[in-house]
């Protein structure tokens, strides 16, 4: 069985308007790069992002609201993107807020099999109005559900063509959980390496949440806030 | 009037303890890692994945794979350790984080916070910042005592939409560090030069004078 | 009479897809692995948290850090990862293990499956069964078509305290393959040798003949 | 501040008769052995055992079993232990039998701040009476509670004097969530490295988990069914 696409834009092949992705990355950090452009080159509309931020107005997702290509961001942070905010305040972009660790949890959740599990995070906000309330221990819980997502785009350091992969320092982030809640999962890595290379103890990503992989090129890696000593 | 916010960080510094897991939010509380004695040991936990973080990195040693919750190139002290988002926040809500130290717009005198949102403006999300206040266990604000239009942020209810109920203990601001005990802020120490009725004068919510009131040590 | 344990496994073992992560059972269903055409690649998982498992290893190879959910000493294939047993139930309930082989006491015509529990006897415990069963989208049963008394082991309704309910999709037993339709049993293929009468005879529930009805291939 | 200890006795300094303590291992893979001698050499008396098998008669557990210092046992799989066997049929010995997964992810969301999560396992089966039901996307889930616990009992390979962790093979199994879960986590180890040898890129648990540490001795690793080609 072959998991192993060219690039990009063969891995994606399949991808429709108006699906669901998930998007690996924290900021600009561990993102998939390849992935955001074939779907640029490819003009895929009316999609859904989940994604820890929006990327900034050049880079990242940011790509791809430029290109008007998102309907709806599912986000815990969405600061530093002046066309964000303009397609925001003009009704043309959807946004959904949500805690960071739940978000993290929602897509852990969805990839353990976990339809939905509780969360003190966000009792008495906004983000608790509609959601059922528990009490465990004396205190109150949300009900969080696990996302359901028809992509899941993931960047991984090293993988192999069965799709093990390990993550590189805060490049891991949403990656891993990513990864497993993909109802497809593609990955790109920064080097893919032959099977067997990889250390079985060490493997962040187990094969088997990995539907197809490629080896990414010229990634940029920008860096959103160069901060020195 | 009262501390600079590096005096404000300075302060809060001397609530860390010998083998603190610490989490430091945006801005102020970032500035803290600054003045930690040399005598203890702190691990610094950066919500997107690391425990152990350093200092910013030098110009020849920045890594666009290592950033912290701010998004700034950082590096990794020796003993640190990586792992992904959901890690991160389960050891969060777990309340293994002995002390999370956050900005703030408002507190109110039942230990609400409020600092994601403001009607009327963009909002830019969240983050950590609710899943932090609903878990840790100790939570310091650091934030100016009032606001740009000189209201006070300590206030009897918060105004703004809150990012979670009951949750703080402790803010230190520019004025005082000011307690909060049975849905009441009790005045605990003064900024050198600054008077308690300046204090008082300047929050909203009820305040109590601690009867061991007393001025803030800065050496 | 029909086949033994080996020639089960065998049969299975054609149900198994290139790419398909699989997990098998203690017993019958372990004996597969043996059996797994040559020129296909089938990933084997262990529930108790690897994937790409191997052979049994030399006895010079033998690694106690290196056992399987049997308990058994095995070896990694190239490719192989280890991970923790929330892992392990993850990708289990998450169904991305393709196919489940599973031994049992009992199965229904509804596709209940009973292999935990008999009252009055010691109970040992459900292990991963019942995870598996719950969450796996393909499950075969490898069993004897009769007990050790000759009491049907496909029955209308399940007798012993239930694994799983509307999981079993295909059985495979020393007599015949049955697939459960429609809260039926549909009688696939004999074994060779078997008559269909004999099979019809052993099976308590509703037994469907299907019309391309056919003997076994174990070649 | 110092989580290191001189051995397993040094380690379970405070623990009182009647704690609930969390077991890591498989079977007798990447058990806790020498905080179970120490336990036996304590008489530490009334423990709830959260752990996945109960060990054999000689090993494992099962030193706890003879010596009848345990008064439940929670656990998936319980066979291969006369003793325990008998102690069960005589009333002495109380057991909770729980699925697997649903036992490894107790321990997981009790490490992660997730009060209960629900689960299709078990519904329907003996297992679900006394739980909740709740249907996502038409089908039957059970909820389940993180579990309790005083301690948790870790054995991992190597390890360093701040806490971090790797395991080695199948005898990570339930560890890492363990570790993550223990009010108090005590952790053996073959190795201890210097801090800053291990790879932070490849720790399985991160040292914020871990309360005490020491290097274990004399390890035995019994095999219970040495299985060859």
């Amino acid at each position: 069985m072959n998991k192993l696409y060219k690039n990009g834009l063969d891995a994606i092949f399949d991808i429709k308007d108006h699906s669901t992705i998930m998007l690996g990355g924290f900021g600009l950090c561990g993102i998939p790069e390849n992935l955001i452009s074939a779907l640029v080159t490819k003009k895929t509309k009316g999609l859904t992002c989940i994604s820890n931020n929006a990327g900034v107005d050049d880079f990242g997702i940011g790509l791809l609201l430029k290109t008007r290509q998102v309907k709806k961001m599912i986000s815990s942070y969405v600061g530093e993107n002046a066309e964000f905010e303009k397609q925001l305040l003009s009704g043309e972009l959807e946004v959904e807020l949500i805690p960071q660790g739940t978000l993290a949890e929602r897509c852990r959740a969805a990839g353990a099999g976990i339809p939905g599990f509780y969360t003190p995070a966000g009792v008495g906000t906004e983000v608790a109005e509609g959601k059922e309330v528990k009490v465990f221990n004396g205190k109150k819980h949300l009900l969080e559900l696990a996302f359901e997502s028809d992509f899941a785009f993931v960047k991984a350091w090293k993988g192999d063509a069965l799709g093990n992969l390990i993550y590189r320092g805060t490049a891991r982030n949403f990656n891993p959980m990513m990864a497993a809640a993909g109802k497809i999962t593609i990955v790109e890595v920064e080097e893919l390496v032959p099977v067997g290379e990889l250390d079985p103890n060490i493997i962040h990503t187990p094969s088997i949440y990995v539907d197809r992989i490629f080896k990414g090129e010229n990634y940029e890696k920008r860096i959103e806030k160069i901060t020195t000593q | 009037m009262g501390l600079n916010k590096f005096q404000i960080a300075k302060r809060i510094s001397k609530e860390l303890k010998d083998g603190d897991y610490v989490n430091l939010g945006i801005g102020i509380p970032t500035l803290i890692a600054n003045y930690i004695r040399k005598d203890i040991s702190v691990i610094l936990q950066s919500e997107n994945g690391l425990l152990g973080m350093g200092p910013f990195p030098n110009k020849n040693k920045i890594d666009p794979d290592m950033i912290n919750a701010g998004k700034e190139t950082i590096t990794t002290l020796s003993g640190s350790a990586l792992f992904s988002s959901a890690e991160s926040f389960g050891m969060i809500r777990r309340g293994r984080v002995n002390l999370t130290v956050l900005g703030a717009m408002e507190v109110s005198q039942a230990g609400d916070i409020a600092n994601w949102k403001i009607p009327g403006k963009m909002v830019k999300g969240m983050g950590g910042a609710m899943d932090l206040v609903a878990s840790a266990k100790n939570i310091i604000v650091a934030m100016m005592h009032t606001n740009k239009k000189g209201h006070s942020k300590l206030l009897k209810k918060c105004t703004l939409p809150i990012t979670g109920l009951n949750c703080i203990k402790k803010v230190v601001t520019n004025l005082a560090v000011i307690d909060i005990e049975n849905n009441m802020f009790v005045l605990k120490e003064h900024a050198p030069g600054v008077s308690i009725e300046e204090i008082v004068e300047a929050t909203e919510g009820e305040l109590k004078i601690s009867e061991s009131v007393c001025e803030m040590d800065l050496s």
